[in-house]
């Protein structure tokens, strides 16, 4: 198996680890927990795309052939933001809890029907 | 002035806020205003300078391929004028007396209004994910608003998750599509993948599709939108149901029309079917509501369902049928939630069954809503009337006969229910006698009826069919769009 | 593809049909106000307000709706005559407002789709015939406004609840408007469907109104009875066919008007529309009772007012297509026209009131009454006038108006008359009102919100506020999303 | 490198992930999520992405991992009435609707590995990417080619996401803002206090030299302004939360966001005045300098300093407003609840 092959299987497996998290996760916190495997499943599953087998940082001076800067540059600003989703989402947490004196989430349900 | 100025004034705006906090109010509502209008007036010279003669802006200097582009071009200039009235009229509301004073929220609002500005200029899908996100987060808050209300936090959050996984699946399909050709920039990956066939398109395809039914809150991934729409405050549910889900239909009509011209037989069936089930969802679940904004957010499912059935049809006429009910949406549903946030407040409660008399009490805003849900029923000569007839002439010319079917129960549905409302409204007696509290949101709601009337007399002109002609032809012929972006 | 709406709407090119259609909706319109003002029975100030802004916009649309030269305008002007009966029936009860606009908005959604498949396919608009794959939605549209079998429904229940004034309108234009979309629909292919439909209705609506104990609903289902004379008309397929049936329509708008107004004034008086429990009018009331009978005589077609020449003109043109069974079937629907207008006459007006011991009279509004017996007189007036003057102005009619008075004509006219009579007289018994209200279709179409509310009920279970449950939904739309797509990829 | 070693690090990573899953305890679960980031981190590494692992290392496996705990501890804080069941439910063995949820997910995963299979994995793709690596020293001066595409070619990018933290900054403190200091906390011991005052200002030299040596090498605003605000977050563990607060105001804060979030949109305007486009850096005059020496990239070290500026305080001021206690009214459970 290539590195890019093995680096696309494992972010696809932890991205479907997350999603089952958050799906089966009664506890606030491990939803977001979920969420957060995502997103670090999709920052590996995008370097994973701009990479070069054998290639070099891209820092110049280059010292070979390089990977592709542009997918840094993505998951550089995707981690912010997913970032910023986990801190938002965790900010919520702690409001619900405050309203609602649990984490359960099939217990959070004032909105319905 | 460039399309990058659109977007950078209520940024700024944003920005500026917080350093003003502790200065009087008045200065900082004097910001608030100065903002709100050069934004106003910027969105308005981009709609028309996108209208007359499309141009490009090349952010840093760079060609479209390596930076990134903003356009402003004919799709993009009703969503812009779209997004000037809605968010024009809720800045005004905010200055409601019964409205407590927050500068954070006008924060909020000009971050949510740059980036709807800015997910309508850009042309590269990366910086469209980020002006999306920058939009969804602060559309989350703004439900979450009203701290002290359950509700509120609790829509918030079931938003920010299904917002969350819409924004994972978005970068999915942005990072297999880089995967695929190399470049983020819409018109290059459209040209890319046109002359390369026989790659898995589809799989970025259905990620786009989820991502941005989640977003938009078509059938399946509905659930989020009755809550917030419901829980937040009545002027930030008329913005989100009026302006926030409009910009995903943006998304949706360029991405499918620009990006995935390739998939065109594949996707836009299936934006029927969702179509088709959120119409008939939104419709049926309204009817057994008893919140009145609650029954307005399913309402506002069931017209998505409307407007992307009219994309679904994937002909001109379908894409101007949709963008003309998109707005008429737009002005009848804000100021359905906004009358309805007024009579809501003057009972003291959102059950409909407890608003009894209130016709009487409160005349002028009364007989506004029984004009806006008459142009959400589409009773003839209105504009809802002749939105949805476009649609249904649009679903009948490509041999659609369920969905045609569809939009005419969805209408029966919804005169049934609203007229439960209005029914409600004038039975038994008004208590306090007439009202005459005159508030910011008064003049809005009137706004919004004059505007109901003005769209409803467009049709009126040969220059709209025109109009609507050249729009359709636009987003029917990407070649234009393509050439704009990919020569300078 | 040209985005049909202004090119086409308020598109007005009248001709005759609809010059003698116009004209007939103002003067209804005016009866009817006339009438209203009299009647005077609407107790707030609001449903006052709705019901004279609902007569008033009535008259405006259902005017132009005549005028119009295209299906497209004429739909529209349609749909804004129901809204301004609404407003009107809004004022007798709610219930029966809302299932009628519902009513008439699906009709109106119907016909919509027919036009957009006739822009598809035919490419015009204009009034007239229209392509076979848009027919069935033109049907089921007009049908609905003309109430057609089993589009009926509602206008049993529409007509005997709403103020007696919008009743009027209701059996004297609206529904005509409905027939009139019809003729303009009527061709060659069409005429032996109309026929069958308008004999059904004919009989079906005879043997409900003779089965009836509310005067409105009899009345109603007359209405019925008589859009299957009018239909049968033009089942004859023929340009004369059409002539008669526009004269029928004419002739029993203002009839029917005009019965709709007496049993209003009989209402008003007893407060009760129960023909077992009225009677005595003869005496109380001669002028309402001659009126009504100017009326049960013109809708049984009695020589000399407007119904015997509309019959003797289906008849003829039915005579002329050899539709023997046809004509048969109607003689047997006078039959019954006849008889439940003697029952009518019978118990709403001679017979002694059962419970005399009490009396329910109300204390007279003389000088505004006046004003409804002013309305009355003029349909009656209108209904004799239909009937002679014809045969004073023979050039003005297209068919030679002499033979009609012919000694065989005037028997067959009369010969259901008689018969009705004789029936009444021998076997009274047999047309008692009965105390239980018949049913009829509209049962069986107010179980149609049923399936709507089970669904709403269903899919209001899956609203149940839990969030895993929703990412659940989320997950295998996503799933059925990948997989449609990679189906249809390959 | 070895790749049965990467193959072990793969591993590792997956099965840290699931741990995070599948572990009964919440605080065992977030331990295992700060050990996933660390180990991807190490991956991005691998994958020769300094930046990017920079980037991870210190937003979502520091930051996020202690805005985790904050949070969980703020809810773990025992009131009157509360439902304190930590522990839901146990996770293994599954039952039956978890088994059909675990199907779909490897089904989503099939079809999300049938899009990549095609490509074989290769090569450096695309007009962009080739530019980028033969022209980003010469027409920006970096010689960080990351930091070139970040804040050169696609700044614009980079302005919207210093307005997505900036939303969620705002959107926190809006979100906590009933809420006030901790009082009682009071730091941990006199050693760990007086090491701590030495050890700050180097972390303060270490976060200001990321931020400005971004142009040349791994790092820039993100991550030196992480840096930044994990020295406030070690100001709030060791001597305690109200410390900070006394000495920083948030309004500082808020004003040094905000005007580092004005600094880079005015060095964008400087761009579209000259006429070259907006956030032009060599175009709009700025001197590209040497490729190489400090002084150097036009104006990527001001936009690296104005973004620093901006990450540091807001994720100072993001912390702050989640460690403050909520002085929420209990509102009532809404709705029956089983």
């Amino acid at each position: 198996m290539t590195m890019s092959s093995m680096s696309f299987a494992a972010a696809i497996i932890i991205f479907c680890t997350g999603f089952f998290t958050l799906l089966t996760g009664r506890n606030l916190f491990r939803m977001v927990i979920g969420i957060s495997l995502m997103e670090g499943a999709l920052l590996l599953f995008i370097i994973t795309v701009g990479y070069v087998p054998g290639g070099v940082p891209p820092l110049l001076p280059l010292k070979g052939l390089p990977v592709n800067p542009l997918p840094h540059a993505f998951t550089l600003t995707t981690i912010v933001i997913g970032a910023s989703h986990i801190a938002l989402a965790l900010a919520f947490v702690v409001r619900i809890h405050s309203s609602y004196k649990t984490l359960d989430v099939e217990k959070i349900r004032g909105l319905r029907e | 002035m460039t399309p990058v100025l659109v977007i950078l004034i209520p940024l700024t705006g944003a920005f500026l806020l917080p350093l003003l906090q502790f200065l009087s109010r008045k200065i900082i509502v004097l910001v608030v205003c100065l903002a709100g209008g050069l934004s106003f007036l910027g969105n308005i010279w981009g709609a028309c300078s996108g209208w007359l003669r499309p141009t490009v802006h090349l952010a840093g200097g760079w060609p479209a391929h390596i930076g990134i582009a903003l356009i402003h071009d004919p799709l993009s200039s009703p969503f812009l004028l779209l997004a000037a009235l809605g968010f024009g009229s809720v800045l005004i509301c905010s200055f409601d007396r019964t409205e407590k004073f927050s500068w954070r929220f006008h924060v909020l609002l000009f971050l949510s209004w740059a980036a709807v500005n800015g997910i309508l200029s850009t042309g590269d899908l990366f910086n469209l994910y980020v002006f999306y996100e920058i939009f969804s987060v602060s559309a989350y808050l703004l439900v979450a608003f009203s701290t002290m209300e359950w509700q509120a936090i609790e829509a918030g959050f079931k938003y920010l998750v299904f917002g969350t996984v819409g924004a994972m699946f978005f970068l999915f399909g942005t990072t297999y599509l880089f995967l695929f050709t190399g470049y983020l920039n819409m018109a290059r990956i459209s040209e890319a993948l046109m002359s390369e066939p026989g790659l898995p398109v589809f799989i970025p395809a259905a990620c786009f599709f989820i991502a941005l039914s989640i977003k938009t809150g078509a059938f399946p991934s509905h659930f989020w939108l009755p809550d917030a729409h419901s829980s937040a405050k009545s002027l930030v549910s008329a913005l989100l149901s009026g302006v926030l889900v409009m910009v995903s239909i943006y998304v949706f009509i360029r991405l499918f029309s620009v990006v995935f011209i390739v998939l065109k037989p594949l996707v836009f069936p299936l934006m029927l079917g969702t179509g088709s089930l959120s119409l008939l969802t939104g419709h049926l679940m309204a009817l057994r509501q008893d919140d009145i904004k609650r029954l307005l957010a399913y309402s506002t499912v069931a017209h998505l369902g409307y407007i992307l059935i009219g994309l679904g049809c994937a002909s001109a006429a379908g894409f101007n049928a949709a963008i003309y009910h998109a707005f008429n949406h737009m002005a009848a549903k804000m100021g359905l939630f906004l009358t309805a946030g007024i009579l809501a407040s003057h009972a003291g409660t959102r059950k409909i069954s407890e608003l009894s008399g209130l016709g009487w009490d409160l005349p002028f805003v009364s007989i506004l809503f029984v004009l806006f849900t008459a142009v959400l029923v589409g009773v003839p000569p209105l504009n809802g009337f002749m939105s949805k007839w476009y649609i249904t002439l649009a679903c009948v010319e490509r041999n659609q006969a369920i969905p045609a079917l569809l939009i005419i129960l969805g209408t029966v549905i919804s005169s049934g229910y609203y007229l439960r409302i209005i029914r409600r409204l004038f039975s038994g007696k008004g208590t306090q006698g007439t009202s005459k509290d005159r508030g910011a949101t008064w003049y809005v709601v009137t706004l919004m009826g004059v505007l109901c009337i003005l769209l409803s007399l467009l049709p009126l002109f040969p220059v709209f069919t025109d109009t609507l002609h050249i729009l359709g032809n636009w987003i029917m012929d990407i070649s234009m769009y393509k050439d704009l972006v990919m020569i300078p | 593809m040209n985005l049909p709406f202004l090119h086409l709407s308020l598109n007005m090119h009248p001709d005759q049909i609809s010059l003698v259609m116009g004209a007939f909706a103002i003067f209804m319109t005016l009866c009817s106000a006339l009438y209203a003002y009299g009647y005077g029975a609407l107790a707030k100030k609001s449903q006052a307000r709705c019901f004279w802004m609902g007569l008033w916009s009535f008259g405006v649309f259902s005017f132009l709706t005549v005028l119009a030269a295209d299906w497209f305008s004429l739909i529209i002007f349609l749909e804004l005559c129901s809204i301004s009966l609404f407003l009107m029936i809004l004022a007798g009860d709610v219930k029966t407002a809302v299932m009628y606009l519902l009513t008439q908005f699906a009709g109106a959604g119907s016909l919509l789709i027919g036009v957009s498949i006739l822009i598809r396919d035919s490419g015009t608009i204009a009034l007239g015939p229209v392509c076979p794959s848009a027919f069935p939605f033109f049907l089921v549209g007009l049908g609905l406004k003309a109430a057609l079998p089993v589009m009926h429904f509602w206008l049993p229940r529409t007509h005997s609840m709403a103020p007696t004034p919008a009743s009027v309108l209701l059996s004297g234009f609206a529904v005509k408007m409905g027939v009139y979309g019809l003729i303009r629909l009527s061709s060659e292919s069409t005429a032996p469907l109309f026929l069958y439909l308008g004999l059904t209705m004919a009989i079906y609506g005879v043997i409900q109104a003779l089965l009836q104990h509310d005067m409105k609903r009899l009345l109603a289902f007359h209405t019925f009875s008589q859009l299957g004379f009018v239909m049968s008309a033009l089942g004859s397929g023929t340009e004369a066919g059409i002539m008669a049936a526009l004269f029928y329509s004419l002739a029993h708008g203002i009839f029917k008007g005009l019965l709709f107004c007496s049993a209003g004034v009989m209402e008003k008086k007893y407060d009760t529309r129960d023909l077992g429990l009225l009677g005595r009018g003869i005496r109380k009331d001669p002028v309402t009772f001659a009126l009504f009978l100017v009326g049960a005589l013109a809708i049984t077609g009695f020589p000399g007012t407007s119904g015997f020449l509309a019959k003797s003109l289906v008849k003829e043109t039915l005579k002329e297509g050899h539709h023997v069974l046809a004509i048969q079937a109607l003689f047997l629907a006078g039959i019954g026209t006849a008889l439940s207008f003697s029952k009518m006459a019978f118990y709403g007006f001679m017979k002694t009131r059962p419970f005399s011991g009490k009396d329910m009279e109300k204390e007279e509004r003389p000088r505004e009454m006046k004003y409804c017996h002013a309305a009355m007189l003029i349909l009656a007036l209108g209904t004799l006038a239909l009937g002679i003057l014809p045969f004073s102005l023979p050039r003005s009619f297209p068919m030679d108006t002499r033979i009609w008075l012919s000694w065989g004509n005037l028997l067959s006219a009369l010969s259901p008359i008689a018969a009705g009579i004789l029936f009444f007289t021998f076997l009274p018994g047999l047309f008692r009102p009965l105390s239980i209200d018949v049913p009829d279709l509209y049962w069986l179409f107010s179980q149609l919100e049923r399936p709507f509310n089970l669904l709403s009920s269903v899919l209001q279970q899956y609203h149940n506020g839990r969030l895993p449950r929703y990412l659940k939904f989320l997950l295998a739309a996503i799933l059925i999303i990948f997989l449609l797509l990679i189906r249809s990829d390959q | 490198m070895n790749p049965a070693l990467t193959g072990f690090i793969f591993l590792l990573l997956i099965a840290t992930a699931v741990s995070a899953c599948l572990m009964k305890d919440i605080l065992s679960s977030v331990i295992a999520l700060s050990v996933f980031g660390v180990l991807l981190s190490i991956v991005f590494s691998i994958l020769q992405a300094p930046d990017v692992a920079l980037t991870q290392a210190v937003i979502n496996s520091g930051m996020i991992t202690s805005i985790f705990l904050v949070a969980y501890s703020q809810t773990m804080k025992v009131r009157s009435g509360e439902d304190n069941t930590r522990v839901i439910k146990t996770y293994y063995p599954f039952r039956t609707d978890e088994m059909v949820i675990l199907f779909i997910c490897i089904g989503l995963g099939f079809f999300l590995w049938k899009g990549i299979v095609p490509m074989g994995f290769s090569s450096l793709s695309g007009d962009a990417a080739n530019h980028y690596i033969n022209f980003a020293g010469v027409e920006t001066g970096a010689s960080n080619i990351v930091a070139a595409v970040l804040f050169d070619y696609r700044g614009f990018d980079t302005l919207g996401e210093i307005a997505v933290i900036f939303t969620t900054v705002t959107g926190i403190s809006i979100l906590f803002e009933g809420s006030r200091y901790h009082r009682s906390s009071s730091g941990l011991s006199f050693i760990v206090r007086r090491s701590m005052a030495f050890v700050i200002p180097l972390i303060i030299l270490y976060a200001s030299s990321i931020v400005l040596m971004g142009h040349l090498s791994p790092g820039g605003g993100f991550q030196g302004g992480t840096v930044l605000a994990t020295a406030s977050i070690c100001f709030c563990v060791v001597y305690g939360s109200s410390f900070e607060a006394a000495r920083i105001h948030p309004w500082i804060k808020e004003t040094l966001e905000s005007t580092g979030c004005l600094f880079f949109a005015g060095l964008g305007l400087i761009g579209l005045c000259t006429g070259a486009g907006f956030l032009a850096n060599g175009a709009a005059g700025f001197p590209l300098g040497t490729q190489g020496t400090f002084i150097s990239g036009g104006s990527i070290p001001l936009l690296n300093m104005a973004v620093g500026m901006k990450v540091g305080a807001g994720l100072s001021s993001l912390f702050y407003s989640m460690v403050k206690i909520l002085e929420a009214p209990f509102e009532g459970i809404p709705g029956e609840v089983e």
